[in-house]
């Protein structure tokens, strides 16, 4: 298939968006876009393994080459391996679940839908990649999107949080920029393609530097210890979709650029940082987890969470072990569809009793029985309960980081393990608050989940439990691509068993 | 003398418009209107020509030469006068002088184009005056504003004193050298201190020109004070016009001592990066805003020029390609508002998307093209100033550069901000555009979307240099 | 010491004093007269040099055009015979300073540069050959500078009607 | 001792700083141009010198003062203009009453 | 070996249960939830029954050797080479009877929740709950692989939420959901770190394999793990006691035991299923399963469980002593006796005669789980009469609960251990197997026995004897329907006959530790003192309970330190409070989440702030005048001048 649909269809459905009158249109236009986008990423997994199954062993499939600015090497050059896939199937299912969340959006609506459909541009093109200068280009097409969605359809704080999630942003790009640049300029062949940088050695001098520029930088994007600051602030002053996409979908870009970009190229940067890394993993689990039980407000409680779980995506690459690295794939996707179905149900919530303070909430399973189970769903999801994609992916990380003999590593690996049970605190502190114990009088009237309520959550859960009930379509999935990542690191790590 | 005819082609065109126009302002009796749509005309007619019949050489000794390089730039300056021509037209109309004003205009223009065309110190500096006197004639064309006039005496004032310090520079020059030609300089340099010191004081000329830190100072006053017009034309392309044969100079007749001139950029591009950032970032003013923000944008385009490559070229004559789009939809966007309401603080824009949706949209993508946000073509311009020069290896140099994008991204954001989202009780009412100025703003709206992803653009760009 | 020398000294004494004078007079008018003599000693220089045409350009456009415009521009804007304000001390220490410290580190590199002087036959600075180079289009023909300098001053003029000649008085403040 | 290169050139170094530090100091308008008007001179005195003493094969200093002093004329013309206008809008060409805008 | 993979359906169908009534409940089988969800577990019970028949009487057995079969197995997740999650069926001795016990308690517990709680609002969701809870107890126990028991160990437990935050409108309950999964999930954490320590050193996540590994003296695997060492202690050691802290903290071995005796704010058919019967066997299944590798490899760790066990029992039975509520003495009864099993096989060895403990241990377990079963039931019926859990409420009941009075006695019989109900033959193996190994444990466990005829009798005669309190229930209970009807007594009636006659079965032949058919030996001199032990309890009990009196508060008063301190159940809960709140809470959480918004979000803070700062102070130069314009031109000037022509040239 044509893996270029995926940028151009969102594109289309952007532009047609643009040419509708009023919002009901404009709503179906995008379903109809999101619906699209969900098939063709089916497609895409399915016409993947058959690929695969036809024996095509190349490292990217569907691999497209079109030369955009020669005289820089720049390419549109696309492709997609296992790992692109999951990524693209996410992405998929949170567009989805995201456009039918916002169906009550009645401000700007149509420009609310633009901006949402621009994102999931900005993802897809940013998942497909294979050249590294279009990667970045996608990168930054996905930020400004959200600081205009926080910005205009927020609440609370908006227009701080907005500014300050642009600009970390911004920043965490602009150092991956500078690390680009030193990969293009010090590669013998000056080249922004992916593969080819892949087969050329960098210099050792150059990945010293660039390793750190290019992982920091998309470490800002996914929350790494200390630039994770924008993450709470911004999740919550966002709307619903907003913070569904943004720690669904774009903290991903970060963990994802991290692992292809920053620890495929310069596996050597990555051995040499390798512990600082985890150093810095280990303490976002832990901090994000204890900062999370002071929360009082619904979205900060899973936006601290969202810190801790991306610690997991990071501390999985900085492991550097082929189980770890589809750890950390598998926690991006879980975290992904886990985290957008929290805010999801945020925002369900929040429609209904009108605040997001836990301390004022309670009993809601009495008068919200499916908005409830959601929620608990998503809550054992995040603790890491087996059946749910959580656990599959914090346990994958887990015994690849095991898999060091290395006394630091190990400790840090013990250390994550104990995070699970601060999150099993805070998350049944919160979700046995809101649905359980008396209801309160306020909420005697509050009605339960709408139609697209409730098939946003289902789209979402069916994609939670899908990797939690049979993980192993998806480790099959995953597993080339990290196998090929740890081709290039495994020479040069030593010590791993 | 066919030969002189075409390859002066650019040059006697103007000339020939102005006299033009000359005659009309003599035989008087148009209606303002019309004499603006036959302008319009004529300026489209000089950019059109640009296209063609364009050829190669070098006339009068060498003192002027030209090449496809040069037509392009010439070109790209003429496009810029165009738009400006279109977007300030209830400007224009409203002024009882604006035959005058478009003559002093072109005057300017065609200095610009003697000045990146000319093969001496000579031709360079007399062209720079051309370039610079009726430019400050200009800015006090709001005859009874006072800042008007403040802002012409600052420009007339400081650019002497800075014509003063280059012409310095150039005696010594030639004191040391005995040669004023670009082509044979080359041949004399050999980096003693005094000839750094004449290089100095001829480089400063250019940091003035360019608003380099600390040489810019004057820069925001007289932006805030002239008429917009003025700006905008200050702003864009006399900007573009130095800069094009800054870069020239610094890659042929100053390369033997690109050392010593490739650190001095390095430090003067942080400081303008910075200092222009800065300042912009409390700014209220649009005007003055968007002066601190170009010295910032200076700084960019330092970046490029320090690589001292080809990509250098190119990338920079790309990116005031795209910053005449750019700067030109904002100050197009500003002049409508402020010619209407009067209003030039950034507070007034907010809440504008609800009343002019048009006028937002064209501003913010032109904030986003300027700031360097995908997919307007900013992204590109920046992007590959930073990677031109990038390729020095300096990697403290380009980080600096690239968080200094950080600090420009916030000051744009806040008039985004102010715009979209800040709630406003008396939002500015429903502006009338011209349909020039409309006609304009679109097309500086698809430069800004098209220039980047047509990547051809570039291509042919660095076909030439 | 011969008498050019002496001659030499009396002009370049006469240049930098009123030079000097000139820009620190308290009085307006006497500063417009200290550039003259500023001006006509330096035009003195240029005859001592021999170069005789320059010295009468500078005589003719300095002296009859510039000077007698300033001094217009002094009658139309200031009462004659008030006092100049005076700068901040600070400033003027300061300025003083940064002149001086410019004005060493420019002699200092002049000194210490050899001029290398060239062999080749020198052209004399005759009217004649002037006026054939000012004209000449070929090898160290001027005319182009001559054709700029001239759509320059065309534009000045523009520049200065428009600006100078206000035609709506009323309008005045 | 015969005067020459050196002297002419200190002279004329003199000569722009004096012409700098008037700029610097002078707060009238018309007197900062009058310093200008040194500066000017002071470079033209050097390309003479120079073209004299060191370069005399050709006549590029020379003519680089001839146009030098041109320029100095129009410049001088518009910024005399443009005083007058100021002097009409302000009342005054005091440099210190024309700083509207700062910072 | 037949094909057995019917076995896949014992699980399965009480998993079917759970999603058909989760989400089709509510709307479609109001009424009908509890038949459909009994009907699915019977098929599930006859087929297990059918299983261990077939195991253990046909094809089980090859050379005397009970074989480990494993007839379904698929890889579920690959972590590495070698190393992978695999969902499979492992079928065994201890598997088998363990089918049988789950099944069969949790059909009884349907049947009786039939008549229990009918009429209850979440009525399809309670059997959903309980078909979830059914399916992990049984996923777990036949699972193949560590990391299976652990997935299947993690859905226990949050059923066990699930159901004991059933009624979620009572703070109570809601509180003890929360801390029973917190504390579980605590343990559970060692557990799953115990399980990357084993997997480590054996590359294995198989059990079989696993424990081959670990066992064969001669195997690397089992060297690596011996050799490297962590304060001194080696590998295993520490994987094993991991590993046992999970099975600690699921079966509420001291300390970890404060959750159950607050789990009993679930509803009390869940008590006995969960609670009592077998989630909180695990721990004791879990020991057992890696016996071998205890046993043969980790001695220590092995006698760690046992002195941890004799610890719970003890204490557990002091504190059961003065509990009022009788749901509370039930659940620290059952630690009590969970200690046993633990300690049981403690002191056991691998293999022959040295391996009784073993074989005790599971005995133990599954007479246990009938007699406690019926315990909680038959306390169950009470509740279901009154209305209250509290002693204090309640006395004289035979009259009205007559069966269920017959029923408890019987029970209540089986527990302290008197011949011939089933608990004194599990316990006489027990007791025997600690005296042939561990004196330490044996005189616990001996004193313990004593405890436990004496704080059963007591709440035995506090229910069924003694002045009826009229006022406590006539009030509301009267018109209630008896005991419950057929539903709820058909299953009283069954564990009673089961409690009453499990202890003939000679289980050493079907379950020991090396799987060789062990003979049963009975030592009548040895149990002499056990039962007469049990008796004294039985009478001090009577004594002091069957008629109203002060004695249990003169009692009280004369041991008033040590009454306060059991009653208050030795300030275990408080100590854990403080180091939660005051600790973790008020040392970590709240330092972390202020240095985040101060420190760490403040530093970002500081920097835009900090920008805008000086951009406020640097205002001045551009101060609008001219000249000072001019003086900044020169200075620059001259300072690159100076840079560039001295400093760096």
């Amino acid at each position: 298939m044509n893996i270029t649909l995926l940028i151009l269809l969102p594109l289309l459905t952007a532009i047609v968006i643009l040419l509708m009158q009023n919002a009901t249109q404009v709503k179906w236009v995008s379903m109809m876009g999101a619906t699209l986008q969900f098939v063709l990423a089916f497609v895409l997994l399915f016409s993947f393994y058959k690929e695969r199954q036809l024996g095509n062993t190349s490292q990217m499939l569907f691999e497209l080459k079109y030369n955009w600015f020669p005289s820089w090497n720049i390419s549109f050059h696309f492709g997609v391996d296992g790992i692109s896939v999951a990524m693209i199937m996410l992405t998929a299912f949170v567009v989805i679940a995201g456009v039918l969340v916002s169906w009550n959006v009645t401000k700007m609506t149509k420009e609310f839908y633009f901006l949402l459909i621009l994102l999931s541009m900005g993802a897809y093109g940013f998942f497909i990649s294979l050249d590294l200068f279009i990667l970045f280009f996608f990168l930054e097409i996905a930020v400004i999107p959200k600081y205009l969605l926080i910005g205009i359809w927020g609440s609370g704080k908006k227009e701080y949080s907005a500014n300050k999630l642009a600009l970390m942003l911004m920043g965490g790009s602009a150092l991956v920029l500078v690390g680009l640049l030193g990969v293009y300029f010090s590669a013998s062949i000056h080249s922004f393609d992916l593969i080819t940088l892949s087969l050329l050695h960098i210099p050792i001098q150059t990945q010293l530097i660039c390793f750190p520029l290019l992982f920091v930088g998309f470490g800002v994007f996914t929350a790494l210890f200390p630039f994770h600051t924008w993450v709470p602030d911004g999740h919550s002053s966002a709307p619903t979709a907003g913070s569904m996409f943004l720690a669904g979908i774009s903290m991903k870009l970060g963990g994802y650029g991290c692992l292809r970009v920053a620890t495929y190229i310069m596996p050597e940067g990555a051995k040499e940082y390798a512990s600082i890394i985890i150093l810095l993993s280990v303490i976002a689990i832990l901090y994000g987890a204890f900062a999370t039980m002071m929360q009082k407000d619904l979205k900060y409680i899973n936006a601290y969470s969202s810190v801790s779980h991306c610690g997991f995506v990071i501390l999985g690459i900085g492991m550097l072990t082929k189980t770890s690295i589809i750890g950390s794939v598998m926690q991006m996707v879980s975290h992904g569809l886990m985290t957008a179905l929290f805010f999801a149900v945020i925002g369900m919530i929040y429609e209904r009793t009108h605040t997001r303070q836990v301390s004022e909430m309670g009993g809601l399973l009495k008068r919200m029985p499916f908005i409830s189970t959601v929620l608990f769903i998503v809550g054992l999801c995040s603790l890491g309960l087996p059946g749910l994609s959580g656990f599959i992916a914090e346990m994958t990380i887990f015994m690849g980081s095991w898999q060091h003999p290395d006394t630091f590593r190990r400790v840090a690996t013990i250390l994550a393990c104990l995070s699970i049970v601060v999150t099993a605190v805070y998350i049944l502190r919160a979700v046995t608050k809101i649905s359980m114990g008396p209801l309160k009088d306020e909420f005697k009237n509050l009605t339960d989940a709408t139609w697209n309520e409730k098939l946003a959550a289902l789209i979402l859960i069916a994609g939670i439990l899908a990797i939690g009930v049979a993980p192993f379509w998806f480790n099959d999935l995953v597993s080339p691509g990290a196998e090929i990542i740890m081709q290039k690191i495994s020479p040069i790590t030593i010590g791993i068993k | 003398m066919i030969e002189t005819l075409t390859l002066m082609k650019p040059e006697l065109i103007i000339t020939f418009i102005i006299f033009l126009l000359l005659f009309i302002k003599i035989g008087k009796g148009v209606k303002s209107e019309t004499m603006l749509l036959l302008i319009q005309v004529l300026l489209l007619l000089n950019f059109i020509t640009g296209f063609i019949f364009n050829s190669e050489g070098n006339l009068f000794d060498g003192m002027y030469q030209t090449t496809a390089m040069m037509a392009l730039q010439k070109n790209i300056l003429s496009l810029g006068i165009y738009l400006i021509s279109l977007l300030f037209a209830s400007w224009f109309k409203k002024s009882e002088h604006m035959l005058e004003f478009f003559i002093l205009m072109l005057s300017a223009l065609l200095g610009m184009f003697f000045l990146i065309s000319s093969g001496n110190l000579l031709m360079f500096f007399l062209a720079l005056e051309l370039a610079t006197i009726p430019v400050a004639a200009m800015a006090n064309f709001d005859l009874d504003k006072k800042v008007s006039s403040e802002a012409a005496m600052k420009m007339i004032l400081s650019s002497a004193f800075s014509s003063g310090i280059l012409l310095f520079g150039i005696s010594l020059i030639y004191g040391a050298t005995g040669t004023i030609s670009f082509t044979e300089l080359p041949l004399y340099l050999d980096g003693s201190p005094l000839q750094i010191l004449a290089f100095l004081f001829l480089f400063t000329a250019f940091a003035f020109k360019l608003s380099i830190v600390p040489f810019h100072l004057w820069t925001a006053d007289v932006y805030e004070g002239s008429p917009i017009a003025v700006t905008s034309f200050l702003s864009v392309i006399s900007k573009g016009a130095v800069t094009f044969i800054f870069i020239s100079t610094l890659y042929k007749v100053f390369q033997p001592i690109n050392e010593v001139w490739y650190n001095m950029i390095m430090i003067l591009s942080i400081a303008s990066m910075v200092i222009g950032n800065l300042f912009a970032l409390r700014q209220q003013n649009i005007k003055r805003f968007i002066a601190f923000s170009s010295i910032a944008q200076v700084g960019f385009i330092l970046v490029g020029i320090s690589s001292n490559s080809a990509q250098g070229i190119s990338s920079v004559v790309y990116f005031i390609l795209i910053y005449i789009f750019s700067n030109l939809a904002a100050f197009g966007v500003a002049s409508a508002i402020s010619s209407q309401t009067g209003k030039e603080n950034i507070n007034d824009y907010k809440g504008l998307y609800q009343t002019n949706p048009f006028l937002s949209l064209v501003l913010v993508l032109a904030l986003f093209s300027l700031a360097g946000i995908p997919p307007t073509a900013g992204f590109f311009g920046k992007l590959f100033l930073l990677t031109a020069g990038a390729s020095k290896g300096s990697y403290l140099f380009i980080t600096i550069a690239a968080l200094n994008m950080i600090i420009s991204l916030y000051y744009y954001l806040r008039i985004v901000r102010a715009v979209f989202m800040e709630k406003n009780e008396q939002p500015i009412e429903k502006i009338e555009i011209d349909l020039s100025a409309k006609f304009a703003l679109t097309i500086c709206a698809a430069g800004i979307v098209l220039i980047g992803l047509l990547s051809w653009t570039y291509d042919y760009i660095q076909s030439l240099s | 010491m011969s008498g050019s020398t002496i001659i030499f000294y009396l002009l370049a004494a006469l240049t930098l004093v009123s030079g000097l004078l000139s820009v620190i007079t308290r009085i307006i008018f006497r500063a417009a007269i200290y550039l003259l003599f500023s001006l006509i000693g330096i035009a003195g220089i240029y005859f001592w040099l021999q170069y005789e045409f320059i010295a009468a350009v500078q005589i003719v456009v300095y002296v009859g055009g510039i000077v007698v415009l300033i001094i217009f521009s002094i009658f139309l804007t200031q009462q004659a015979g008030e006092l100049l304000p005076k700068q901040k001390l600070g400033r003027q220490l300061f300025s003083a300073l940064a002149a001086f410290c410019g004005l060493a580190l420019v002699m200092l590199q002049l000194v210490q540069h050899t001029f290398t002087t060239t062999s080749n036959t020198p052209i004399e600075p005759t009217v004649a050959n002037i006026g054939a180079q000012m004209l000449g289009i070929d090898q160290n023909g001027f005319a182009l500078p001559f054709e700029v300098v001239s759509i320059l001053l065309l534009a000045a003029l523009i520049g200065c009607i428009v600006i100078a000649l206000k035609s709506k008085p009323e309008n005045n403040l | 001792m015969q005067p020459g290169l050196y002297h002419i050139l200190f002279i004329s170094t003199v000569l722009f700083f004096i012409g700098v530090f008037g700029f610097f100091t002078r707060r009238n308008l018309v007197t900062m141009l009058m310093s200008i008007e040194l500066i000017l001179n002071s470079v033209n005195l050097n390309f003479i010198t120079f073209n004299k003493y060191v370069w005399p094969n050709k006549l590029d200093g020379l003519f680089f003062t001839i146009f030098v002093i041109a320029i100095a004329a129009a410049e001088a013309a518009v910024a005399i203009a443009i005083i007058i206008n100021l002097y009409r809008t302000h009342q005054s060409i005091d440099v210190e009453n024309a700083e509207e805008m700062k910072f | 070996m037949p094909n057995v993979t019917y076995i896949a359906l014992i699980p399965l169908l009480p998993l079917a249960a759970f999603l058909i009534l989760g989400i089709f409940g509510r709307k479609y089988f109001k009424n009908t939830s509890g038949i459909i969800a009994t009907a699915l577990l019977l098929i599930s019970t006859l087929l297990a029954v059918y299983t261990a028949y077939g195991y253990f009487f046909e094809y089980g057995k090859v050379d005397g050797i009970y074989q480990k079969l494993i007839p379904l197995k698929y890889t579920w997740l690959q972590f590495s080479e070698g190393v992978s999650i695999d969902m499979g069926i492992i079928i065994d001795p201890i598997s088998v009877m363990m089918l049988v016990v789950v099944t069969f308690i949790s059909l009884m517990v349907h049947i009786y929740s039939l008549g229990y709680m009918k009429g209850d609002d979440r009525f399809p969701t309670y059997y959903a709950f309980l078909g979830l809870f059914t399916f992990s107890m049984l996923g777990l126990i036949i699972s193949s692989n560590i990391f299976q028991i652990y997935i299947f160990w993690e859905l226990v437990g949050v059923s066990s939420f699930l159901l004991i935050g059933y009624y979620y409108d009572k703070p109570s309950a809601v509180a003890a959901c929360k801390k029973a999964f917190i504390v579980t999930r605590f343990a559970d954490v060692g557990f799953l770190i115990g399980i990357l320590i084993l997997s480590f050193y054996s590359n294995t996540l198989d059990f079989n394999k696993l424990i081959e590994r670990l066992t064969t003296p001669e195997s690397n695997e089992l060297k690596n793990a011996v050799a490297a060492s962590f304060l001194g202690i080696s590998a295993l050691t520490w994987g094993l006691v991991l590993v046992f802290i999970g099975g600690a903290g699921k079966s509420a071995m001291f300390p970890l035991h404060i959750w159950l005796p607050d789990a009993m704010e679930g509803p009390t058919p869940v008590s006995a299923l969960i609670h009592a019967a077998t989630m909180v066997v695990a721990g004791v299944f879990l020991v057992a399963r890696l016996f071998p590798v205890f046993s043969i490899s980790s001695p220590n760790a092995l006698s760690l469980v046992g002195y941890v066990g004799a610890i719970s029992a003890l204490i557990a039975a002091v504190i059961a002593c003065t509990q009022t509520d009788i749901k509370r003495v039930l659940a620290y009864s059952t630690m009590s006796q969970i200690g046993y099993m633990m300690f049981a096989l403690g002191v056991s060895k691998y293999g022959g005669e040295d391996g009784l403990g073993y074989t005790a241990s599971m005995f133990h377990l599954f007479t246990h789980a009938i007699f406690k079963a019926l315990l909680f039931l038959g306390a169950g019926a009470v509740i279901h009469y009154i209305h209250s859990n509290e002693m204090k409420d309640m006395g004289g009941l035979r009259k009205y609960l007559p069966i269920t009075h017959i029923t408890f006695l019987i029970a209540c019989l089986a527990i302290s251990g008197v011949p011939p109900f089933a608990g004194f033959f599990s316990k006489e193996e027990i007791l025997l197997a600690a005296y042939q190994n561990n004196k330490t444990i044996y005189w616990v466990a001996l004193i313990t026995s004593g405890l436990t005829s004496f704080y059963m009798f007591r709440l035995y005669f506090s229910i069924f004897w003694g002045r009826t309190r009229p006022s406590s229930f006539k009030r509301d209970c009267d018109e209630v329907k008896g005991e419950g009807g057929f539903v709820m007594m058909l299953p009283l009636v069954l564990l009673a006959f089961g409690a009453a006659t499990a202890g003939f079965i000679p289980f050493g032949h079907f379950i020991s530790s090396d799987r060789i058919t062990l003979e049963n030996k009975f030592h009548l001199m040895f149990s002499i003192s056990p039962v007469a032990l049990g008796l004294t309890g039985i009478i001090i009990a009577m004594w002091m309970y069957k008629k109203e009196n002060n004695k249990p508060e003169k009692f009280a008063a004369m041991s008033s330190g040590l009454y306060k301190a059991a009653y208050h159940k030795f300030y275990i809960d408080e100590i854990y409070i403080f180091i939660t709140q005051k600790i973790i809470f008020n040392l970590i959480a709240r330092p972390t989440a202020w240095f985040d918004k101060n420190i760490v979000d403040g530093m970002i803070n500081a920097t835009g702030e900090g920008t805008k700062e000086i951009s406020e102070k640097i205002k001045t130069f551009q101060s609008g005048k001219i000249q000072q314009y001019a003086i900044c031109f020169l200075v620059g000037l001259i300072s690159l001048a100076l840079l560039f022509i001295y400093v760096w040239k």
